[in-house]
């Protein structure tokens, strides 16, 4: 049995992740790590959500966010209530009414997107998005306008096991638990036959009818399971930041968890996993460093679609499988050898953006920015030197990244042949 | 067992102004290797494309076992027990054999859409699979991804496919187009194994491949069947010689 | 009757704007296949070349030089970016001109700031064109009109009366056929991007300085042009046109209505019950959200759009 | 700023925190949205702290000797992202926030204060409100922690509505707005204080529109027009009422404006001519208010930011009165400020500012003025280079300017 949900090697492997999960705060203690934290567990439930339409079924949406965000909302509401008259239900298991909304939105909004594949649900999907996000200013009722509906995730007594999910670390706890279920819940779906036909309409959806398969159904399906994870999700948030707002639904939001599926891979399970960690630490952390954030964040994007389109995991999958086939040996120097033209071209060009941030942007980088201190002192950015030397860096860099890049890509190819010829 | 495995009556296609099929009534009967030959264009593969619900029929009934078909979609005609095959080698590229094959038994397993059974756990799917995956030849390339087959393999997976689920009627188009002699002699002997027992229609170019394996031949030209019949009769059946032969022969 | 007049004037204007993005967008999905998720952003850089060149020589020079500019812009996008994003095929397309999207905001953020720019009406067109009751016609809404027209008739000649319009309306329906023929040489990709995104830049120039250039130009109109395309029917020019003045009217008119949905409801014996937000919404409160409702009501009711030759 | 926020953020992940600077300072958390559509006010608003924490404390001596010191965190214009971005500024120590755009991001910070105080009493953290008018957030959600240094929708709103009361030209108004928390203020108290004091004024219509999605207001302007109003209420700012201006200007409509944001933050820029004698604003101040030293500090302003013009008078009230009261109180700790602040009056510019102790709403003289052509007397400035300038045509005192409120305040 080599597909089993919980063989050995696999149950070490989620067992180690969730002791790691736990682990981590203890080792960090600073508040705003736990936070951070916070933030990843959640996105890693969302994008692996997103994953299931994108990776799985080959569906792209833009408009995920809407499970999300109506999750999200039906928590609140559900905790305010519950805040008010006391109920049977408990801030813990919130989750699962979030997650039976957003299962629940899929039902309703799934009917009408799923009717279509391709290019055709895309644009369905951004228009029902959009419709939504638009009916959440119409009805603050619900959707509490522009301010949001807040809540305070501290109600009832007695809470399970006395924890009363106030403190952060708390609710830490309370997400990792509930990420970890749905994460595994996620996988198990991906070894059924719903699971496995949603890859099959993906591939081939012709065929998938023509052994049996309504594929609107199976598309349908999996769109409403993805909902309930994204409801979890969005509960999830709800809980965490005690306030939703309209913004949860938009298309920002929907755009967000698509870069972090996409850059993350969606061909690997664990590729939206990836994604979801190295974009909320790339925000936080670039953010944090520089104004263009923004633009090295699309730039990245880009470069990953055209360079990497099967995304970061898909990157390690084939060190992994160079690794496997006892090759990756002869590329370490390889890799080594082009590590220091592209860190120069890296260097050059960063100086390049910082510069026009700090002239065009207004707003100076100014000093002891750890960003430009890769570029020392003070630049005269009105004089042509900085520039120059810039451009120079740049230039440099891409002379050098192209020679030695066209060796490496030369030792790459022939490692690939060999492992596939060794394959096949 | 009154009814044919598929009965056509007055079958017609329109593409626009011009008619592709134009009235074709055939029988075939249950249990027969029915192969249907005829020169380029003449709408063989349009004729399967209609029986299997690929396109919709513009008049004319089609009968499965005795069930009229016409406006059902492919996936309820697969589920009456009709399964086909593509000329364009039609696969799941991304998922490997083995997966391949199992997709194509779940439904008739009666998996459903199920998603809270494991796939691992399903013994008869995984046994089924398996027993194809050999039928086919292909069992050493069971976790290979479909789409780096070559290209005789991936024709084999095709069949492999269609009669995975163990269909009653099956529907091959061009089974071995472009392929080289010995790869042919296989798919014909897998063919012939694996549809033992079943209802075969097929669409061949090879002349070599019909007269083997048919037990009757259609000869469908211009959309319309010019003559039904045993191998023996066809070859030497005059409108056919026309048809392929062209109008010279006649003056013979 | 003065208001119907003004409204439909206000709704042919806006409309008529709508199909110069629409169409460009329309034109490469047909061609291509690519939903141009960047296509606003085209529009937005039109708007910011010909504030630019207007600094420097003028509005007029900026009408003509900018929309090129654009076109030039994406068929380098088109060149060096989406032809390497077509080897992944078209989730990788869309994703591309999605990031784009975002870099193209970004970078008019940095060299033009966050702020709207000052790019204003050029003299010649400031003023009355004509009074209508007592409401005043302005020269600039004639101008647009008239620059949308003159597209409008421009782009039927390319595609009528010229072989490589004849080849671009062959792929609007049959794209596989043209493909099959052999004119599926990259060099038309980047000529109908190019030439889509020039129009989209048309647009902006016209557009930028009627309404406001700022950054979040192209977000505001780029889900409502994805709307259009899809009401009217994916890869159908003609289609695109009708919708984009459809929805331009129902914008327009939409507003004009007072009417809360309890009044609509009883125009049709529903009695909706007292006090319900749904009840007390107005048409005018729903207008920004009818195209949405539209769209998604004509993939229920008639997939392929009001007049689209497939359906996908 | 943001960069040392990723510093210690860095440190941090290394187990290196250093807490806290070298230099003794006075640290104020500004959260407001420094990137996304509002990123340009929120970009000038930073700016006219830094520079009034600069001019007015830190050169003439700072506080207890110690600099004051303004630090952006970006809450993108988002609720959600305030509290995020409070969270951050807690874990780096800070102990004042300030935000001013958004009732929604002003309702989640008062929220998320109040709720870190009450689960951290030892480490109180005390909000500062420069811009957000929402009249709750000193009514029924007034809170300790939270001081208000601009005056609220409903304050504004009592000036505007005795002024129209006093000028008998105005027959019929039409109100338009932003579909959210201000927009549908404005139109209640609009309706409510117009019904009391002028009855005779026919509201001929009321319209909301939804928040920046606006392109061509010119249907809007149809409807005003076919209403026959001769006077427009709105609370629009940015792009929604620039555009609504032009809109009005294309299609000849000569009603009159009665406005709150004209005054700045490219507004001017944007309507240019077509404000005109059509444009009133209600503000704390203009540059043609006569005050000396303000003017000074505005020109100084605009001269060292070009393209950002001083537009918040109440940014210098506010870092003025925060230090005074750090001062008197001789401690930094926000329990001890607050109570310092609370009924302070504050010599300023333009008069006296007054923190009322009951609601923490300041009080201050308020100004109604018009868009003309600057003049170089009456109207000697102009607003961001247009060529045009406000005039003034009523002053309100502080003491006109005060409403009772509904703050039932529960003090620590």
């Amino acid at each position: 049995m080599n597909s089993a949900v919980f063989n050995h090697g696999r149950l070490l492997l989620w067992g180690g992740f969730l002791a790691l999960a736990f682990a981590l705060p203890l080792v960090f203690k600073s508040g705003f790590l736990v936070s951070l934290l916070c933030q990843i567990g959640i996105m890693v439930v969302f994008a692996l959500s997103y994953n299931m339409l994108l990776g799985q079924t080959g569906l792209l949406s833009f408009g995920h966010a809407v499970y999300y965000g109506i999750g999200a909302f039906v928590t609140m509401h559900m905790l305010n209530i519950i805040g008010k008259d006391g109920g049977p239900l408990t801030t813990a298991l919130l989750p699962l009414v979030g997650g039976l909304a957003g299962m629940l939105a899929g039902v309703v909004l799934g009917y009408v997107t799923t009717k279509k594949a391709g290019t055709t649900f895309a644009m369905i999907s951004l228009g029902i998005g959009e419709l939504v996000a638009a009916c959440a200013l119409m009805f603050p009722g619900f959707f509490g306008g522009e301010g949001g509906v807040s809540g305070n995730r501290v109600v009832g007594k007695g809470n399970l096991l006395g924890f009363t999910w106030g403190p952060q670390v708390e609710m830490y706890g309370l997400i990792v638990l509930w990420a970890f279920l749905a994460t595994v819940a996620m996988f198990a779906l991906t070894q059924t036959p719903l699971g496995r036909m949603a890859n099959a309409v993906r591939d081939n959806p012709e065929r998938a009818e023509f052994v049996g398969y309504d594929t609107q159904r199976v598309r349908y399906l999996m769109l409403i399971l993805s909902g309930l994870f994204a409801g979890i999700a969005g509960s999830l948030t709800a809980l965490n930041y005690e306030i939703v707002t309209s913004e949860t639904l938009n298309a920002h939001t929907s755009g967000v968890v698509l870069l972090m599926t996409f850059v993350g891979g969606i061909g690997f399970f664990y590729g939206p996993i990836i994604g979801a960690i190295l974009i909320s630490v790339m925000q936080i952390v670039i953010g944090g460093m520089t104004h263009a954030w923004l633009l090295y964040f699309g730039l990245f994007f880009l470069f990953m679609v055209l360079m990497a389109p099967g995304g970061i995991a898909s990157v390690i999958a084939i060190q992994r499988n160079l690794w496997l086939a006892g090759l990756f040996g002869r590329m370490v120097p390889h890799y080594l050898a082009v590590a220091l033209p592209v860190l120069i071209l890296l260097a050059g060009l960063v100086g390049l953006i910082e510069m026009s941030y700090a002239l065009l942007a207004g707003e100076g980088v100014g000093a002891g920015d750890t960003a430009t201190k890769v570029m020392k002192m003070e630049l005269h950015l009105n004089t042509p030197g900085p520039w120059l030397a810039a451009l120079g860096v740049t230039a440099a860099g891409l002379v050098l990244t192209r020679w030695i890049g066209g060796r490496t890509r030369a030792a790459w190819n022939s490692a690939l042949a060999t492992l596939h010829g060794d394959k096949s | 067992m009154s009814s044919p495995a598929i009965r056509i009556t007055g079958l017609k296609k329109n593409f626009g102004a011009s008619e592709i099929i134009r009235g074709v009534d055939l029988d075939i009967h249950r249990g027969e290797r029915h192969a249907i030959i005829g020169p380029n264009g003449a709408g063989k593969s349009t004729l399967f494309h209609l029986i299997s619900a690929r396109l919709p029929v513009s008049a004319g009934v089609i009968e499965l076992k005795g069930e009229n078909v016409v406006g059902l979609k492919p996936f309820e005609i697969n589920r009456k027990g009709l399964s086909r095959s593509f000329q364009i080698t039609n696969i799941f590229h991304n998922l490997s054999v083995f997966e391949n094959l199992r997709c194509a038994v779940l439904w008739s397993l009666g998996y459903r859409y199920s998603f809270w059974q494991r796939l691992a756990g399903l013994a008869d799917a995984r046994l089924r699979a398996e027993a194809v995956m050999e039928d086919i030849g292909l069992a050493k390339r069971r976790d290979t991804p479909a789409g780096i087959l070559s290209y005789a393999e991936q024709r084999a997976l095709e069949i492999g496919i269609t009669i995975a689920s163990g269909a009653d009627v099956i529907l091959l188009d061009e089974p071995t187009a472009g392929m080289s002699r010995s790869e042919t002699d296989d798919a014909v002997a897998l063919i012939r194994r694996v549809t033992e027992g079943k209802t075969l229609v097929m669409v061949e170019h090879d002349m070599g491949v019909v007269f083997g394996l048919a037990d009757r031949i259609s000869v469908l030209v211009y959309g319309q069947i010019i003559a039904t019949d045993a191998p023996a009769a066809i070859r030497c059946n005059a409108a056919v010689q026309e048809a392929y032969l062209g109008t010279s022969l006649n003056h013979d | 009757m003065e208001f119907v007049v003004i409204s439909l004037l206000n709704g042919i204007t806006y409309g008529l704007l709508l199909f110069m993005l629409s169409s460009g967008l329309t034109l490469i999905f047909s061609m291509m296949g690519i939903l141009n998720f960047a296509h606003a952003s085209f529009y937005m850089l039109g708007a910011y070349f010909a504030y630019q060149i207007s600094t420097w020589v003028g509005f007029w020079p900026g009408l003509l030089v900018a929309p090129l500019l654009v076109g030039a812009v994406g068929a380098a996008v088109e060149r060096y970016g989406l032809r390497r994003a077509h080897r992944f095929g078209h989730v990788a397309e869309l994703l591309f001109t999605f990031g784009l999207a975002f870099l193209v905001e970004e970078v008019v953020h940095l060299i033009w700031g966050k702020t709207s720019v000052d790019y204003k009406i050029p003299v010649e067109l400031d003023g009355t064109l004509f009074t209508l009751f007592a409401t005043d016609f302005p020269i600039y809404k004639g101008f647009m009109m008239l620059v949308s027209v003159g597209m409008l008739v421009a782009l039927y000649a390319l595609l009528t009366r010229t072989r490589i319009g004849l080849i671009i309306q062959a792929a609007l329906t049959k794209p596989d056929m043209v493909e099959a023929l052999g004119h599926n040489v990259p060099r038309i990709f980047m000529l109908v991007f190019g030439g889509g995104t020039a129009l989209a830049g048309l647009a902006g120039v016209i557009g930028g300085n009627a309404f406001i250039t700022e950054p979040g130009m192209a977000a505001a109109v780029g889900s409502i042009v994805f709307v259009v395309v899809v009401v009217g029917g994916l890869g159908s020019l003609g289609g695109a046109f009708v919708a984009s003045l459809l929805i331009g009217c129902i914008q327009t008119f939409s507003i004009a209505l007072t009417i809360s949905i309890t009044d609509v409801f009883a125009l049709i014996g529903v009695t909706l019950p007292e006090g319900s937000q749904v009840a007390r919404l107005t048409i005018t409160q729903l207008a920004p959200v009818l195209p949405y409702l539209l769209m998604v009501a004509i993939l229920i009711f008639r997939p392929r759009g009001l007049m689209g030759a497939r359906e996908s | 700023m943001k960069n040392k926020f990723a510093k210690h953020l860095a440190l941090g992940a290394s187990a290196l925190l250093i807490g806290g600077s070298a230099f003794a300072q006075v640290k104020i958390a500004y959260i407001d949205p420094l990137s996304g559509p509002f990123a340009n006010v929120g970009e000038a608003g930073l700016k006219g702290f830094k520079e009034a924490a600069e001019v007015l404390v830190n050169q003439k001596g700072g506080i207890m000797g110690q600099k004051l010191e303004f630090t952006g965190f970006d809450n993108k214009g988002s609720p959600q992202e305030t509290q995020i971005q409070l969270k951050a500024a807690i874990d780096q120590g800070f102990r004042f926030v300030t935000l001013g755009n958004g009732s929604g991001a002003a309702h989640s910070l008062i929220d998320a204060v109040n709720k870190w105080n009450a689960r951290n009493p030892d480490k109180t953290v005390l909000f500062f409100n420069y811009a957000a008018v929402d009249p709750t957030l000193t009514n029924e959600k007034c809170s300790f922690w939270h001081f208000r240094f601009d005056a609220n929708t409903e304050m504004k709103m009592e000036a505007i509505s005795n002024f129209m009361e006093k000028d008998k030209k105005i027959k019929k108004v039409f109100i338009i707005g932003q579909d959210y928390a201000h927009g549908h203020q404005v139109a209640k108290y609009t309706k409510e204080m117009l019904a009391k004091k002028r009855k005779d004024i026919k509201i001929v219509g009321e319209d909301l529109h939804p928040i920046g999605r606006v392109k061509d207001f010119a249907p809007y302007i149809a409807k005003i027009k076919a209403s026959g109003a001769d006077t427009v209420v709105t609370g629009n700012w940015g792009n929604d009422l620039s555009l609504l201006i032009k809109a009005a200007k294309d299609a000849g409509l000569k009603a009159r404006f009665f406005t709150y944001y004209a005054g700045g933050l490219g507004t001017p820029q944007a309507m240019g001519a077509a404000g005109e004698n059509l444009v009133l604003q209600l503000t704390e101040w203009h540059m043609n208010v006569p005050t000396v030293s303000t003017e000074k500090f505005a020109l100084d302003f605009n001269k060292k930011y070009p393209g950002v013009w001083f537009y918040y008078l109440r940014v210098n009230n506010m870092v003025q009165m925060v230090a005074q009261a750090m001062n008197t109180a001789k401690s930094t700790d926000p329990k001890a400020v607050a109570l310092a602040l609370e009924d302070m009056r504050f010599k300023v510019d333009t008069g006296e500012v007054w923190m009322r102790k009951s609601d923490h709403q300041a009080m201050q003289p308020l100004y109604i003025s018009i868009f003309s052509k600057a003049d170089g007397k009456t109207v000697k400035h102009d607003s961001e280079g247009t060529g045009y300038g406000w005039k003034t045509l009523a002053t309100i005192s502080q003491r006109d300017s005060q409403l009772p409120t509904s703050c039932i305040m529960e003090r620590p």
